[in-house]
């Protein structure tokens, strides 16, 4: 498996291992043009190419995390650059929602980064992997789903704490 | 925020502002005084927005304006020019520019004083107040028995209950006649006045 | 609804007819209203040219008083002051800052926003009951073909976005309204061109310069008399006429449109305070009253006639 | 079992300098369904292709992997290669080591790694890969072109020179457009007519040709190659096959008040009439609203009133009855070419924009537009070229022009150059100052703008040749002053007000879309701009071409236009819609998303989303033939493959080709580091 | 709360027997027998010959004469439908009931206990309801949002169903009282607080007396949803993957969710596998995630689901999340207006984009 990963760094750094979902036109071409301006920039991220912000699922990202990822990056045109005209339209919304529910249930907004890079902005596409990378590595490796991951299937116990919650909440 | 703070600031916007403007002079053509402006409004918006705020704020237009808002009511561009020479006119006060027109500035003086003192213009004591800075003793003095006859002008000023509401209102907005002071030595556009 | 009322400083002074004659046509067309208690000068044109803060609050605690007297409309006869109220209400509604820092300058919290009214689009608002009253005249109506220009100003049509004037450079309010009174209003092309303003006394030379073009232009389109509603465009017009009028001219009456209308619902010249003016109107009301006595007569001659045949 | 291989290339240096690139190569060998893997220097080389056609050949592989720069430089190349060693191109991918790699890192351990993470990934997704065949789309060889003015008539001509039919609908009675209605062009003031009216003929006899006037298009559908135009012919009230152009109804027609559309509102003519006398066809029209039988019909007036064009026609050619109607054309390419309108100073404006005041709102006489000069100067015009004022047909003795009105005016809701008026406005002060030479020709101008070949010579010969005298300002106030027009403006250069008393007052009032170019637009739905104009794929390398494929833009419907550039443009979009006809079926990449009817329950939600409306409702019916059920439908002729539908898919019942779920899944499942 | 015992009889009956809960829908809304209890009306009257010749009444609520039953009873005399899908007085409470003969028309009920979202009866895949004929439903307000949401997707044709409304008052958090008690803070369903659309107004017809607004809950969803917003996101975590873990994986909230109505489950594809099939946290999390993430936009907070959840999880919080974010970010609250266009599968060029950057 991957030496990209945690503590494949130097000195057992931990490594962050981020997963960026970007599209064909604007983000992949922009991380191209990083790459003939000879950007340099943290070896962390693995690019997935797909056509368009559009096609992205929130399970893509999930599935992300689910087999290891310390962080994803989502990544697309510039509102009104959409190569299918409303592809990144559509999937802000959907990337709002995902994001404040997953907040919700507990991953860290902190280690998914949305941003509308376009292919003239290879500065920028360095700029989004750098600062994803140093933020992901200031929160540590996910392990706290790791520790799902592992953990045998539940007991069902889990009420009492909840209520405790609640009762504050209504005092 | 100090008096040169005031000024900065409002020269800064001002300054900002005029760069939406493109010259094309609509304002000057359509300007009632621009005939006796030494910098009609288009070169005003130039110099502001080139930062040239010496000659700007020694410019006799910014005395010469009506403020009757004709440049910006025709303005192409959205410029406001009739609100960026407010705003030079303000910066121009608070630096005691000494440019302005004495019969101008000595208008603004006395009609604040009469507002300050009672509240309301009482327009005789404005008169004799005006006619003394100005200096204009004689000009038009023609008329004023003609005011009176006519029962236009009141021997007696209105004082308001709660002018001393008013005054606080001055000075919060932080004008006193001192304003004003250093304004009005400067000689009268076109000589007269 | 209720209307406040609020006269400004020269109603009270050199425009003393303008006050009479406005509160004359007001109890003429039943409009209730009253005035704003303890109210202080608008700032006129001298407080915005020297702060804007300044500019903004003198007018603002105005409508804060009309406010606290439970008005929801107001009406400021004098288009300066007028225009000063509106331009206050515009620019606390416009710029957050300056509306955050206002209650604290006035020492009172901000006013809710207040319909506020002109002379001009008052009257044009009740221009029915004023063509009513004109039409249950049994003397000869006054007016009949009087041709009037009907002079704007600057500060009731700009900026137009605050005061919200039915067009900022052909407006047609006005002459709604001296249509309503009987009266002809004249086409002519200085409407909306100002008139030297508040340089009446301060700059003379520039507003005869001025005022000239206007007078001249309404007597080359036929106007007998100039309709104003703004003390200042009266004084530049009515005070400094003579020395615009080439000899030899006869000098053009300035009435306010509240005379006008005052007159055409058959208010007395002098209830209305047009004995005031620097430019004689007598001469003038005369011709018409003459004017319409005969029409009155050639029209009643014939039925007469009947009578004895 | 997959048999893939991975081919790892060196770039020369560029990739083996960070990354080791044997070791990768080694990386993948092991890894599952990889059956072989190796390195070399440069594999886009002649060599390096035909090593891996021979691995192709040699080890039966089922996909391919070039780890070497983006797939944007180089997929192509080795899909070719692939397909040349007989194994479907879409079974080859590239995985990116170069610029997403060896370009950006310089640490060569964590540059390998990365390398064979991603060579990695891309085998992964090879494994789902499916052979596909690009799609084949048949072409309707028929275009149409909607506007038959000069820019409409030159792009019909050169469709029709290249052999193919084309169908031109102009909405008014003749073609011609605005440019029949020019005195003389500028830079070389050649008569309007003389060389507009012989391609209006050759339009009008050319066998490839089918001309449809007083005709507007109703409704489109369909995609490229292959659409269904809806045309509203207009009841003529003629009938045009019987007709032979004589005239007598016209001289019949007793109405001749009407205000002449050609003469730009300064002429009048008949109520039954061609618009002009070059007019083609030259078959007249009855304009209902003006005619007194038919606003007696619309009276419900029973008696029939009139009638005497109908007894002038010996032909009888006359037809009250005529009805509009609707005909389909099938094309498989359209050109819109619907040209422009002159913004006019009025009181009432459409939403967004504001008149006049202080021009007066078009109420003074005298203050007339720029097509009315162009009418008042041209030789056919109501003075038959003679200048003279419309108020009393006095010769003007002082001209004022007014550049930019409207045009650079934000405020007024314009804030775009109309781009002629310069031109135009010098052209107009020569033209005038050749007919009148003692009179005044001033024009109060912002910029000059005359880039062009021959442009700036011009107005500079209006200077200096024909004494125009140009005042840079804009003007402020124009009113009628007794007997002249007043004309108040600022000489900004030399630094005075100036106040002109003008006979006479033209102004170059700015170029608008036609009235109804948005819903025209959306019923190709196509996009346009804030003003209207119709907006071009790319501002620089698509000029012609629009965001809808095979919908293409001409002329002054796209933006500001003179004559060449319209011309230009129309000839442009000839040789587009001539290159998509010169193929018998269009090709396109299947990359392409399509319906399981099985699983689709259809909520529609795809339709929703799908910008190039893709999808339709299709119904499932039973042996009996009773719908069942709806489900989604997608057309590959019109998907352009953004997926946007699949994500959308709540029950995932849509699957985009090259961007499959199971590919992608795969990938994410090929950077698992948890077991 | 009472909830975690309470539900657990139903936990049985989901769990136990996973495969029927799939391959028999009506089974599921927390009484297996509900249909089966009237056997005699389903199978014996069951689809009469449709007659298109009906036309109903105009959409849009318009009081009738008399009350529910007398509704029922009229529309099943004049045969304009089939059968009435409605509650009845059960033996361990209200409970659904399809009531296919005018006469027993007398049986429907309405009140406190009535929580069931009878609209999931609708679901087009639930073909056993089809073949009872053409079919009328009693709907409360929540339930009508849910009509609302089956009509944009075109799962039903609005002249195809009659609906008949209820004036609400907000229900019981549990439909298994013998008789309707009065609501109190600590037995009313949280989520009926400030219930925007207690008199539907989709319905064909809207009977019964108004009623008052609900009690306060001790703890609205708001506050609760808030409660959790407050912790620190690793407690919030640890909260949910606890929940999670208790997850078993019956779908019941799938089954009885009135807008879950796809043929083949997201969660049920295999090939890519995206959720795993197995009750265990890891999958667990991807499908109560996914689960609110579909529901985005179309759930109508009926509550249908955590009330059947056997394990207790606390799911409507999650719907409630989003429902927060769909009204902040884009103005949207569900609605039992079927033009209002769902607020996902649409866009603003304006939408906030804080987030991105």
């Amino acid at each position: 498996m991957s030496d990209g990963g945690n503590g494949g760094g130097k000195g057992g750094e931990f490594e962050p291992r981020i997963t960026a979902f970007v599209c064909n036109w604007c983000t992949y071409t922009g991380a191209d043009l990083a790459g003939t301006s000879r950007l340099h920039m943290a070896s962390n991220v693995r690019i997935i190419r797909l056509p368009c912000t559009g096609r992205i699922d929130p399970l893509f990202i999930v599935k992300a995390f689910e087999r290891g990822a310390d962080g994803v990056i989502v990544s697309g045109c510039h509102p009104a650059d959409c190569h299918y005209t409303a592809g990144n339209y559509h999937a802000r919304r959907r990337f709002a929602l995902f994001r404040e529910l997953a907040s919700f249930i507990g991953i860290d907004p902190g280690r998914m980064t949305f941003s509308w890079v376009s292919a003239s902005e290879g500065a920028k596409w360095r700029d989004v992997v750098d600062d994803t990378v140093a933020r992901v590595r200031a929160l540590g490796p996910f392990e706290a789903y790791r520790r799902l991951v592992d953990q045998p299937a539940g007991t069902g116990e889990s009420y009492a704490s909840i209520e405790g919650l609640f009762e504050e909440a209504a005092r | 925020m100090s008096r040169s703070d005031a000024v900065a600031r409002l020269l800064a916007e001002t300054r900002s502002a005029a760069a939406r403007c493109y010259q094309c002079g609509k304002c000057s053509a359509g300007c009632p005084m621009a005939t006796e402006m030494t910098l009609p409004p288009h070169d005003l918006m130039r110099l502001t927005a080139r930062g040239r705020f010496r000659e700007v704020l020694s410019a006799d237009s910014l005395w010469l304006c009506l403020t009757c808002e004709t440049c910006s009511e025709r303005c192409p561009t959205g410029t406001d020019p009739a609100a960026i020479i407010d705003g030079l006119r303000e910066a121009a006060v608070l630096e005691g520019s000494r440019d302005a027109p004495r019969a101008i500035a000595a208008f603004h003086r006395s009609f604040l004083d009469q507002v300050r003192l009672t509240g309301r213009l009482y327009e005789a004591g404005f008169f004799v107040q005006y006619k003394l800075r100005s200096r204009a003793l004689l000009a038009d003095i023609g008329n004023a028995p003609g005011l009176v006859l006519r029962g236009k002008l009141h021997p007696l000023p209105h004082r308001l209950h709660a002018v001393g509401e008013v005054r606080a209102i001055f000075e919060r907005c932080g004008v006193s006649t001192a304003d004003l002071a250093g304004a009005g030595r400067g000689p009268e556009p076109g000589g007269d006045g | 609804m209720t209307l406040a009322y609020y006269p400004g400083c020269s109603l009270q002074g050199t425009s003393r007819e303008f006050g009479e004659s406005f509160l004359a046509v007001v109890e003429a067309l039943h409009i209730e209203m009253t005035e704003i208690d303890d109210w202080n000068c608008c700032g006129a044109s001298s407080a915005h040219p020297v702060s804007r803060d300044l500019g903004v609050a003198l007018p603002a605690r105005n409508l804060a008083l009309a406010a606290e007297m439970g008005a929801d409309e107001l009406v400021a006869p004098c288009a300066a002051c007028y225009s000063r109220l509106a331009a206050a209400q515009y620019h606390l509604a416009a710029d957050t800052d300056l509306a955050a820092r206002m209650p604290g300058i006035l020492g009172r919290p901000l006013p809710p926003a207040l319909r506020i009214h002109n002379v001009v689009d008052l009257l044009a608002l009740h221009a029915p009951r004023i063509e009513e009253l004109v039409a249950a005249r049994v003397d000869p109506p006054l007016l009949k073909d009087l041709r009037v220009a009907a002079y704007y100003g600057c500060l009731l049509v700009r900026p137009n976005e605050v005061t919200g004037f039915d067009d900022a450079e052909q407006p047609t309010t006005m002459e709604a309204v001296i249509g309503a009174a009987g009266a002809s209003p004249v086409a002519w092309n200085m409407a909306v061109e100002c008139c030297g303003g508040a340089f009446s006394i301060s700059r003379t030379q520039s507003v005869v310069r001025l005022g000239r073009r206007i007078v001249a232009d309404a007597r080359a389109h036929g106007a007998q008399a100039i309709a104003v509603a703004c003390p200042l465009c009266h004084t530049n017009l009515d005070l400094r006429q003579a020395a615009m009028t080439g000899r030899g001219k006869e000098p053009l009456p300035v009435l306010y449109i509240t005379e006008l209308v005052g007159l055409a619902v058959g208010l007395s010249p002098a209830e209305l305070g047009i004995k005031r003016h620097f430019v004689d109107a007598a001469p003038l009301l005369a011709e018409l009253a003459g004017k319409a006595e005969a029409t009155a007569a050639s029209a009643a001659a014939p039925a007469a006639a009947k009578e004895r045949a | 079992m997959a048999r893939v291989g991975v081919f790892v290339c060196h770039c020369g240096e560029n990739i083996a300098r960070t990354v080791d690139c044997a070791a990768v190569a080694e990386a993948l060998a092991d890894h599952p369904g990889v059956a072989h893997a190796e390195d070399y220097k440069y594999m886009c080389s002649d060599p390096g292709q035909a090593l891996i056609k021979r691995a192709i050949i040699d080890k039966r592989l089922t996909g391919v992997v070039v780890a070497a720069c983006s797939p944007h430089m180089h997929e192509k190349t080795f899909r070719r290669a692939a397909s040349q060693a007989g194994l479907n191109p879409f079974l080859c991918e590239m995985a990116n080591i170069r610029e997403h790699c060896s370009w950006i890192h310089e640490d060569r351990e964590a540059a390998t790694a990365k390398a064979t993470d991603i060579a990695r990934t891309i085998a992964e997704k090879v494994k789902h890969n499916v052979p596909l065949e690009t799609i084949h789309i048949p072409v309707t060889k028929r275009a149409m072109v909607i506007g038959g003015g000069i820019a409409g008539i030159q792009a019909a001509l050169d469709i029709a020179d290249g052999g193919h039919e084309v169908v031109l609908v102009e909405k008014d009675a003749s073609i011609g457009g605005h440019m029949a209605q020019l005195s003389e062009t500028f830079p070389t003031l050649d008569c309007s007519q003389c060389i507009l009216t012989p391609r209006m003929v050759e339009a009008y006899q050319h066998p490839n040709i089918k001309l449809m006037t007083w005709s507007e298009v109703d409704s489109v559908d369909g995609y490229i190659g292959n659409f269904k135009v809806t045309v509203r012919k207009k009841a003529r009230s003629v009938d045009a096959d019987v007709c032979n152009g004589c005239g007598d109804c016209m001289a019949a027609c007793p109405n001749r008040r009407t205000p002449s559309e050609f003469d730009a509102g300064l002429g009048t003519r008949s109520a039954i009439y061609v618009p002009f006398p070059q007019a083609v066809p030259n078959t007249p029209v009855i304009d209902r609203a003006n005619c007194g039988r038919f606003k007696a019909i619309a009276k419900g007036i029973k008696k029939e009133v009139c009638g005497k064009c109908a007894t002038a026609c010996l032909k009888g050619a006359i037809d009250f009855t005529q009805q509009d109607e609707l005909v389909t054309e099938e094309v498989g390419a359209i050109v819109v070419a619907t040209g422009y309108q002159l913004y006019s100073i009025g009181r009432e404006q459409p939403e967004g924009l504001k008149g006049y005041g202080e021009y007066g709102y078009g109420e003074v006489p005298d203050v007339i537009d720029g097509l009315q000069f162009e009418r008042l100067a041209s030789a056919s015009g109501p003075t038959a070229g003679e200048i003279r004022r419309p108020s009393d047909g006095k010769a003007p003795q002082t001209i004022v022009f007014v550049h930019c009105v409207g045009s650079r005016d934000p405020e007024k809701g314009m804030s775009y150059c109309s781009k002629i008026c310069c031109m135009y406005n010098a052209k107009h002060a020569m033209l005038y100052r050749h007919k009148v030479h003692d009179g005044r020709a001033v024009l109060f101008y912002m910029d000059v703008r005359a880039a062009g070949k021959g442009y700036d010579e011009f107005t500079r010969r209006a200077v200096e040749q024909d004494g125009a005298e140009y005042l840079r300002g804009r003007v402020s106030r124009i009113y009628r002053d007794g007997d002249v027009v007043k004309v108040v403006g600022y000489d900004t250069l030399g630094h005075e007000p100036v106040e002109i008393d003008a006979d006479m007052v033209v102004l170059a009032t700015a170029m608008r879309p036609q009235p109804g170019i948005k819903e025209l637009a959306q019923t190709l739905s196509v996009s346009y701009d804030e003003h209207g104009f119709i907006n071009e794929a790319h501002p620089k390398l698509r000029p012609v071409e629009t965001n809808t494929a095979g919908v293409f833009v001409a002329g002054a419907c796209q933006a500001p236009r003179d004559i060449p550039d319209s011309v230009a443009m129309a000839s442009a979009t000839a040789a587009k819609v001539l290159a998509l006809f010169s193929n018998a079926e269009l090709e396109r990449e299947p990359a392409v998303a399509a319906v399981n009817e099985a699983t689709c329950i259809g909520c529609l939600t795809c339709e929703r989303v799908c910008p190039y409306g893709a999808v339709e409702a299709k119904e499932i019916r039973d042996r009996a033939g009773n719908v069942v059920r709806m489900v989604a439908s997608i057309n590959p002729g019109v998907c352009q493959g953004c997926g946007t539908c699949q994500a959308v898919c709540l029950s995932k019942s849509i699957e985009l080709a090259t961007f499959t779920d199971e590919q992608i899944h795969s990938e994410i499942e090929a950077l698992a580091f948890w077991p | 709360m009472t909830e975690p015992r309470e539900p657990m009889t139903d936990a049985k009956d989901a769990t136990t027997e996973p495969q029927d809960v799939t391959t028999e829908p009506q089974d599921v809304t927390t009484e297996p027998q509900d249909v089966t209890t009237e056997p005699q009306d389903v199978t014996t009257d069951a689809s009469p010959a449709r007659s298109d010749t009906h036309n109903y009444p105009e959409t849009g609520a318009h009081d009738e004469p008399g009350d529910l039953q007398g509704v029922a009873r009229r529309l099943l005399a004049e045969a304009k439908i089939d059968v009435v899908i409605g509650w009845e007085d059960g033996r361990r409470g209200a409970r659904p009931v399809f009531i296919t003969a005018a006469d027993d028309a007398d049986r429907l009920i309405f009140d406190a206990r009535c929580v069931h979202d009878l609209v999931s009866y609708l679901n087009p895949r639930r073909t056993q309801v089809a073949a009872l004929g053409r079919v009328a439903v009693v709907v409360k307000g929540c339930d009508a949002k849910a009509v609302a949401g089956l009509l944009r997707e075109g799962q039903v044709k609005r002249d195809e169903v009659v609906l008949i409304g209820v004036r609400c008052g907000g229900v019981l958090e549990v439909a298994d009282l013998p008789e309707a008690v009065a609501l109190t803070a600590d037995n009313v369903s949280p989520r009926c607080f400030r219930c925007d659309n207690r008199e539907p107004s989709l319905v064909d017809y809207l009977v019964g007396d108004p009623r008052d607004e609900p009690p306060r809950p001790p703890a609205t969803v708001d506050e609760r949803v808030a409660a959790l917003d407050a912790l620190p996101v690793e407690e919030r975590w640890e909260f949910w993957a606890e929940q999670f873990s208790s997850c078993v994986r019956c779908y019941a909230c799938r089954q009885v969710c009135p807008l879950c109505v796809c043929e083949r489950c997201v969660a049920d594809k295999s090939v890519p596998q995206w959720i795993e099939t197995a009750s265990h946290p890891r999958g667990n999390l991807s499908w109560n995630l996914t689960r609110a993430l579909h529901l985005a936009g179309r759930c109508v907070e009926c509550g249908e689901c955590e009330r059947v959840c056997p394990a207790g999880l606390p799911l409507t919080l999650l719907n409630r999340k989003l429902a927060q974010v769909l009204r902040e970010r884009f103005a949207y609250v569900a609605t039992d207006d079927p033009e209002v266009p769902a607020p996902v599968g649409d866009y603003r060029l304006d939408d906030a984009e804080e987030f991105i950057r």
